[in-house]
């Protein structure tokens, strides 16, 4: 059985559906983070778990009890927000105890708990002051002893790192990472930030519009995206995408063209698979690392644009004037190439777009990646 | 490090109810002391009031006679309500000129224009509102007295003609004076409330109008008013229902006189039901009063939530 | 909505009352008497030692006196009256207020119990007691009275060789001789802003212009509505006082100035006269300044008043209809208009006492007190003040016609139009 | 700095420097005028008392303006209190709660700040007369704390909107029930909120004239004003007395103010939003 489990579960706002039936499962000590982008839900979803939120319909239950209707302090949870939300009246002492003084527990219990989650975090020198005095690590460290004195069967995290700089957040997920090592409890982590997930999940959670558009984890995610939207926003710099029309079709097999041109690719299909119709938009996709001026398919000459250099990488994003990428992070339907630093690309240089075959993903019209339909050459 | 196995789930035993409107019986008790208090003390006095606009009776005899709507069409041909009225409305408007005009200016001035003392100025002119009316116009009466009175003798130092029928005794100056002393006294509680709006100004954004070119006047246009403007709605909110509320200050300094030159409602109000008896007519008059100044209110709870 | 008792319901009442009474005659209930009084000079120390001597023969009795400030009371009495928490006996002007009180049964009529052996009815003369007579009924008990004279700063006479006028012509004359003397000096300030002082002037002035008995029927609004307030003598005291403004009597904004200034510059010497009453001894007194002489008001050229008469404005308690102890409460009054306690009135507060009898032997008052209680005595006909007699809507009129008369914004034609007016309203209503 | 701004800084200076002094003189004048004897005080009116006699002070003391003090601190102190419970109370549930009739419910309150107290005197009069509370110094308490509630609750309305949410929603999951929330979360923060609802309340409550004297007639339960008031009396005016006790009745508050006015100016910022 599932230590986390939520079913069925939906959130409307009068006329305004948040979350339309969202169901997944945690087993106990797992990493999960919930992705997305802003609106898609995640926040909803995990104070819905955490009964701040009332939820429509469906059922959460936790450690095998339906907690659906609980208090949010009887469902053995504890939380982590963004802003810390740690009470500025409290010392970080009395912060970490307040829910066991809530729930009048002794006072060495108290003094144990705090000590315990104070050493974990390393922060005991910091346990008789009050927030104010705090910098935005050490309160965030501060939040999350808050949570572990409660000894939560889940731990809840509602985008914890967003308030802090740079190389704190990585220090930050590497500590949180090590923690949940040594607690071994089960984590639910909301972010939009895709390193985060990346880096921390055991499973990553990919919502969008209130629905969840694929479980799995990091790699999983990165390799086999379910949708369109997963391809989207797992993998940075953003996948290339690029309209294409069903130009041809012959027993199993489909043609594509991009924009008005010739065919370019053939996609076998295989048997039982949905075949689209003539005519049919679809969208191709690849990988700014797999774009480059090597590989078997010739995509359009183009001109450097841009040149941002990351260091290790170089990304270049390059202008093909008669082919454009759509839903493109960067203007105007730029493609975008990860290169070796020692390329030595120059805004004005032309360059050709090339790619391997099997680099290429196809997404449906609906957005569901054709998986079952496997590029083979033409020409 | 392994958790200590602390059992703290224990949702499933508690009733089907959604988590957080669980309290909405805690919510009731929570708003009972207030609404009780208003509803005992302020609303059934009020629907007594109403009430009693529909009755001749005085407040010594115990006889109540129906009297429909008489008391309101005697408001209606009473020249003296109407002067009542009008002389609010001259108080509401002067208020709001002298009141949150000056305020204004006095708020912008120490907000931008002055560093030193400012605590000091901003103490000091606030300090009246602490002070009670009756105070207020005991010390003004000493002042204005056409004898005694410093006014007079700083005016007379000036080589200013002083008015013949001094400054109270005079209807057509005496109101002027009621401006004069409510300002005095109300000025500091409309400079405070604007200046801490101008103080919720984050300063970025003078700086990005700076930039832009927009300083001075126009900064203030286009930055400060916006910035200010749910403060000012307010402040004018306030004086307005405080110069229909009106009361204290002229039943002390002027009496509603000279001849019911500076009656307002509240004073008339008070004279028809204390002084003549007149309770049914005094009730409705309150009433006039009480719509109006409800109407008001709820003017008040619209204006700022649109903001 | 006031709940009565019947009859019957009050003989059962009695009944009971009475069995409960009998049941323990040995020990006297303590009663506490709730009175409620303005506040004058020697009030309060007076109120508590007659309460302490009334322990002699009441031993259960307490006094529980409080007093109020002057004009709030006028509502406090009444919102205290309809409410449950209202005095025993309390203090009232003769005149409208009182008559409006009985009318709304508020007050109780104590005829029978001042008539008993010992009571107010037996010790005080018959004009003192008309003072709260309605119908032939008692319904209250004078205590004193306040009359209104000129007083003079007779050094400032003397030195000026200025006489006393015989006048109001003469009066007129001598405030122009003061302003010959010094411009500046104001010869009788009137201090008019809470609108009494002149209210004062103008109930002289009627007396003067028309005599008591001719302004009688208008005050009682019981002439017939279209002769009310038609006398010429009303436009005439009017004119007198404009007369008088003219004449430069007064200081420029009379309608403005507070009478406590007005009181001072008398009390300074600042002005050499003053129109004012029998209670300004004391403060004068305080001021250190002794050497003032006082005279009535003097008579109008042509007019019907009387030099006999002079403004006297009997004050004194009534008993609260809803009092549970009427008796004890009267002989509370009783004893408060005794002999001895009017001595110690005057002594203490220097308000003429209604029963006068031992005045002479009044110590530690100037002499000037026990010379205005000797005119006083000489008076052959009181006039009671304008704002206590008429009717509460006719008496505001009269007091804002008389600040618009002084203001010079109406004519004195135009003020009684504007007091009949008022009057033919309240006559109406009744 | 230019000659021109110069000129300026001089020229705002002025404006605020003049009203400063309008503001002070009447309060000078106050104080001055209770060290002057009556005659004094009306013929050099302008002028400083020639000796600094503390008789007015002496005689405002005489007609018990310790007990009327006392009276008063005890009237409003409670008022206050029940204002702030209450208010705060109300106002937290309705910043929290998204039921419509919430809606309806605050305007109906926010009206209750409109109700001039004259035009229902004498219901209230006899109403708090019927339930045998007169000359009670706490029953006056309550009509005042009726009548301060409204503003106090749009203050604290205005306060609990800009509450940080998350800090009430970490204490649920730490255990407390909506009051336990309300009264170890959000009460202790709402410092500058109680500050300005209290100084307003305690002005109003520690001046307030008409009702303190219909309701509270036995002058050993009267508050300030009334008490001072009685200095007037039926045909003379103690002024210096009456300066006095003004002064004495006074100077609390401004303490008070004086005290509290950083956080009082910081909760007027809500106000507006």
């Amino acid at each position: 059985m599932s230590h986390l489990e939520v079913r069925d579960v939906v959130k409307r706002y009068g006329q305004l559906t948040v979350l339309s039936g969202v169901s997944f499962a945690a087993q106990r000590g797992e990493f999960v983070v919930m992705v997305g982008p802003s609106g898609c839900g995640k926040s909803t979803l995990l104070r819905s778990i955490a009964g701040l939120e009332e939820i429509s319909s469906g059922s959460v239950s936790i450690a095998g009890h339906d907690i659906t209707a609980a208090e949010p302090s009887d469902r053995g949870v504890a939380m982590v927000f963004q802003n810390y939300a740690l009470y500025p009246h409290m010392t970080v002492a009395q912060n970490m105890g307040f829910a066991l003084k809530v729930a009048r527990r002794p006072r060495s219990e108290i003094d144990a708990a705090v000590t315990r989650a104070a050493e974990i975090l390393r922060i005991t020198d910091h346990l008789g002051k009050y927030p104010k005095a705090l910098s935005g690590g050490q309160k965030q460290r501060v939040a999350i002893g808050r949570a572990i004195t409660r000894a939560p069967e889940v731990f809840l995290f509602d985008e914890p790192l967003s308030n802090l700089d740079a190389a704190l957040r990585s220090q930050m997920r590497i500590e949180l990472s090590r923690l949940h090592r040594e607690l071994g409890a089960t984590m639910l982590y909301v972010t939009h930030d895709q390193t985060e997930a990346m880096t921390m999940a055991d499973r990553i959670i990919v919502m969008n519009g209130g629905n969840i558009e694929q479980i799995g984890s990091p790699l999983d995610l990165y390799n086999r995206p379910a949708t369109r939207f997963v391809a989207g926003f797992i993998g940075s710099p953003r996948m290339n995408f690029i309209a294409a029309r069903v130009v041809r079709l012959s027993g199993r097999t489909v043609g594509l063209s991009l924009g008005e041109g010739r065919p370019l690719l053939d996609l076998e299909f295989a048997p039982g698979e949905t075949l689209p119709v003539l005519g049919d938009a679809v969208t191709l996709g690849i990988r700014p690392e797999a774009l480059g001026d090597g590989g078997e398919i010739h995509l359009a000459d183009a001109e450097v644009a841009v040149v941002e250099a990351l260091g290790r990488e170089t990304l270049v994003y390059s202008d093909a004037h008669t082919l454009r990428t759509t839903d493109s992070e960067s203007l105007d339907g730029y493609f975008a190439a990860l290169v070796p630093s020692q390329s030595d690309k120059r805004p004005g240089q032309r360059v050709s777009l090339r790619a391997d075959r099997s680099a290429f993903v196809v997404f449906a019209a609906d957005g569901a990646t054709l998986h079952d339909a496997s590029p083979v050459h033409h020409e | 490090m392994p958790l200590p196995p602390t059992p703290t789930i224990t949702g499933t035993s508690s009733a089907r109810r959604p988590a957080l409107t669980a309290g909405s019986l805690t919510a009731t008790a929570m708003m009972a002391p207030a609404l009780i208090l208003i509803g005992v003390f302020i609303l059934i006095p009020a629907v007594v009031a109403v009430i009693g606009s529909f009755f001749d009776f005085s407040m010594t005899s115990a006889n109540w006679t129906y009297v429909g709507g008489d008391n309101y069409r005697r408001a209606v041909t009473d020249p003296l309500f109407w002067l009542a009225i009008s002389n609010n409305v001259f108080i509401v408007v002067g208020s709001v000129i002298s009141q949150v005009g000056g305020g204004a200016i006095l708020a912008a001035i120490l907000d931008r224009g002055i560093r030193r003392g400012n605590v000091v100025y901003r103490t000091i002119i606030f300090m009246p509102v602490v002070i009670s009316s009756i105070a207020v116009a005991f010390v003004w009466m000493l002042i204005l007295d056409p004898n005694v009175g410093p006014l007079n003798a700083v005016v007379k130092a000036l080589g200013l003609p002083t008015p013949r029928l001094g400054w109270l005794g005079d209807p057509s100056i005496s109101l002027w004076m009621l401006l004069l002393i409510a300002a005095w006294q109300n000025v500091g509680f409309q400079m405070m409330l604007i200046l801490a709006g101008l103080q919720a100004i984050p300063r970025e954004h003078y700086e990005a109008a700076s930039l832009d070119g927009a300083r001075g006047l126009k900064a203030f246009w286009y930055i400060t008013l916006p910035g200010i403007r749910n403060v000012l709605v307010l402040a004018t909110l306030i004086t307005v229902i405080g110069g229909f509320k009106v009361f204290d200050l002229v039943f002390v300094t002027t009496g509603g006189g000279p001849a019911n030159a500076t009656q307002v409602l509240g004073t008339y109000t008070y004279t028809q039901a204390f002084a003549f008896g007149n309770m049914g007519y005094a009730n409705a008059m309150a009433v006039v009063l009480l719509v109006t100044a409800v109407l008001l209110g709820w003017l008040q709870v619209r204006l700022s939530r649109r903001a | 909505m006031q709940l009565r008792l019947n009859g019957e319901m009050r003989l059962v009442a009695g009944a009971i009352l009475g069995a409960a009474l009998l049941a323990v005659p040995a020990r006297a209930e303590d009663i506490v008497i709730k009175m409620w009084t303005l506040d004058n000079n020697g009030y309060k120390e007076f109120i508590a030692e007659a309460a302490e001597s009334f322990k002699a023969t009441h031993p259960n009795v307490t006094i529980e006196h409080q007093i109020f400030p002057g004009d709030p009371y006028k509502t406090a009495l009444k919102v205290a009256l309809v409410g449950s928490d209202g005095p025993d006996v309390f203090f009232n002007w003769s005149g409208d207020r009182a008559k409006q009180l009985i009318k709304d049964k508020l007050a109780l009529d104590i005829t029978d119990f001042g008539n008993a052996p010992g009571g107010f009815a037996k010790v005080l003369p018959e004009g003192w007691l008309d003072a709260f007579r309605y119908d032939g009924r008692l319904y209250g008990v004078a205590m004193d009275a306040v009359s209104k004279y000129v007083f003079y700063d007779k050094a400032y006479f003397a030195e000026h060789k200025l006489e006393i006028p015989k006048t109001l012509g003469e009066l007129g004359a001598l405030c122009k001789a003061v302003r010959g003397i010094n411009p500046d000096t104001i010869p009788m300030p009137l201090g008019n802003k809470t609108r009494w002082k002149a209210i004062h002037w103008m109930t002289m002035l009627n007396e003067r212009a028309m005599g008591v008995e001719g302004t009688a029927a208008d005050y009682d609004l019981s002439r017939p509505a279209d002769q009310l307030y038609t006398d010429p003598g009303y436009a005439k005291a009017f004119q007198a006082l404009v007369d008088l403004q003219d004449a430069g009597c007064f200081e420029d904004a009379p309608n403005a100035t507070e009478y406590a200034i007005a009181d001072s510059m008398f009390a300074t010497k600042a002005s050499p006269m003053e129109y004012c009453g029998t209670w300004c001894t004391s403060g004068l007194d305080a001021a250190g300044f002794t050497d003032y002489g006082f005279f009535r008001l003097p008579v109008m050229e042509g007019g019907k008043g009387s030099a006999d008469a002079n403004f006297l404005v009997p004050e004194g308690y009534q008993v609260s209809a809803k009092t549970a102890h009427p008796k004890e409460a009267v002989e509370w009054l009783s004893f408060l208009v005794s002999d001895e306690q009017g001595l110690k009135f005057a002594e203490k507060v220097q308000f003429l006492p209604s029963n006068a009898k031992l005045i002479d032997k009044a110590e530690g008052v100037p002499q000037s007190f026990k010379d205005i209680a000797r005119d006083v005595g000489t008076l052959k006909q009181g006039v009671n003040v304008l704002d206590a007699l008429l009717e509460s809507t006719v008496a505001d009129a009269y007091m804002n016609a008389t600040v618009e008369v002084l203001n010079r914004t109406l004519t004195p034609e135009a003020a009684v139009g504007k007091v009949r007016e008022a009057a033919l309203a309240a006559q109406a209503k009744q | 700095m230019t000659l021109r701004s110069r000129t300026v800084a001089i020229g705002l200076h002025a404006v605020v420097s003049l009203w400063t002094l309008f503001v002070l003189l009447p309060v000078f004048v106050m104080v001055i005028s209770a060290f002057k004897s009556q005659a004094e005080l009306f013929t050099r009116p302008l002028a400083l008392p020639k000796q600094f006699s503390f008789a007015a002070f002496e005689r405002a003391w005489g007609i018990g303006i310790s007990g009327f003090l006392f009276n008063s601190l005890l009237v409003t102190a409670l008022s206050v209190t029940i204002i702030i419970f209450a208010s705060s109370l109300a106002a937290y549930i309705l910043a929290r709660s998204d039921r419509p009739v919430m809606r309806w419910v605050y305007v109906a309150i926010v009206a209750g700040f409109a109700v001039p107290l004259q035009s229902v005197m004498v219901p209230l009069y006899q109403l708090v007369s019927g339930a045998g509370l007169l000359n009670s110094r706490l029953a006056i308490a309550l009509p005042y704390a009726a009548y301060g509630i409204p503003f106090t609750t749009m203050l604290f309305y205005a306060f609990f909107l800009e509450f940080p949410r998350e800090l009430e929603e970490a204490a649920r999951l730490d255990g407390c029930g909506r009051l336990e929330v309300f009264f170890r979360i959000v009460l202790p923060l709402s410092g500058p909120a109680i500050a300005s609802g209290a100084i307003f309340q305690a002005v109003f409550n520690w001046n307030e004239f008409i009702l303190a004297l219909l309701m509270l007639t036995k002058s050993d339960v009267r508050t300030l004003p009334v008490g001072i008031y009685g200095l007037t009396g039926q045909y003379s005016a103690d002024w210096p007395a009456l300066m006095a006790g003004l002064s004495i009745a006074t100077l609390p508050l401004i303490v008070i103010f004086l005290l509290a006015q950083r956080h009082f100016v910081r909760s007027l910022a809500g106000l507006g939003k």
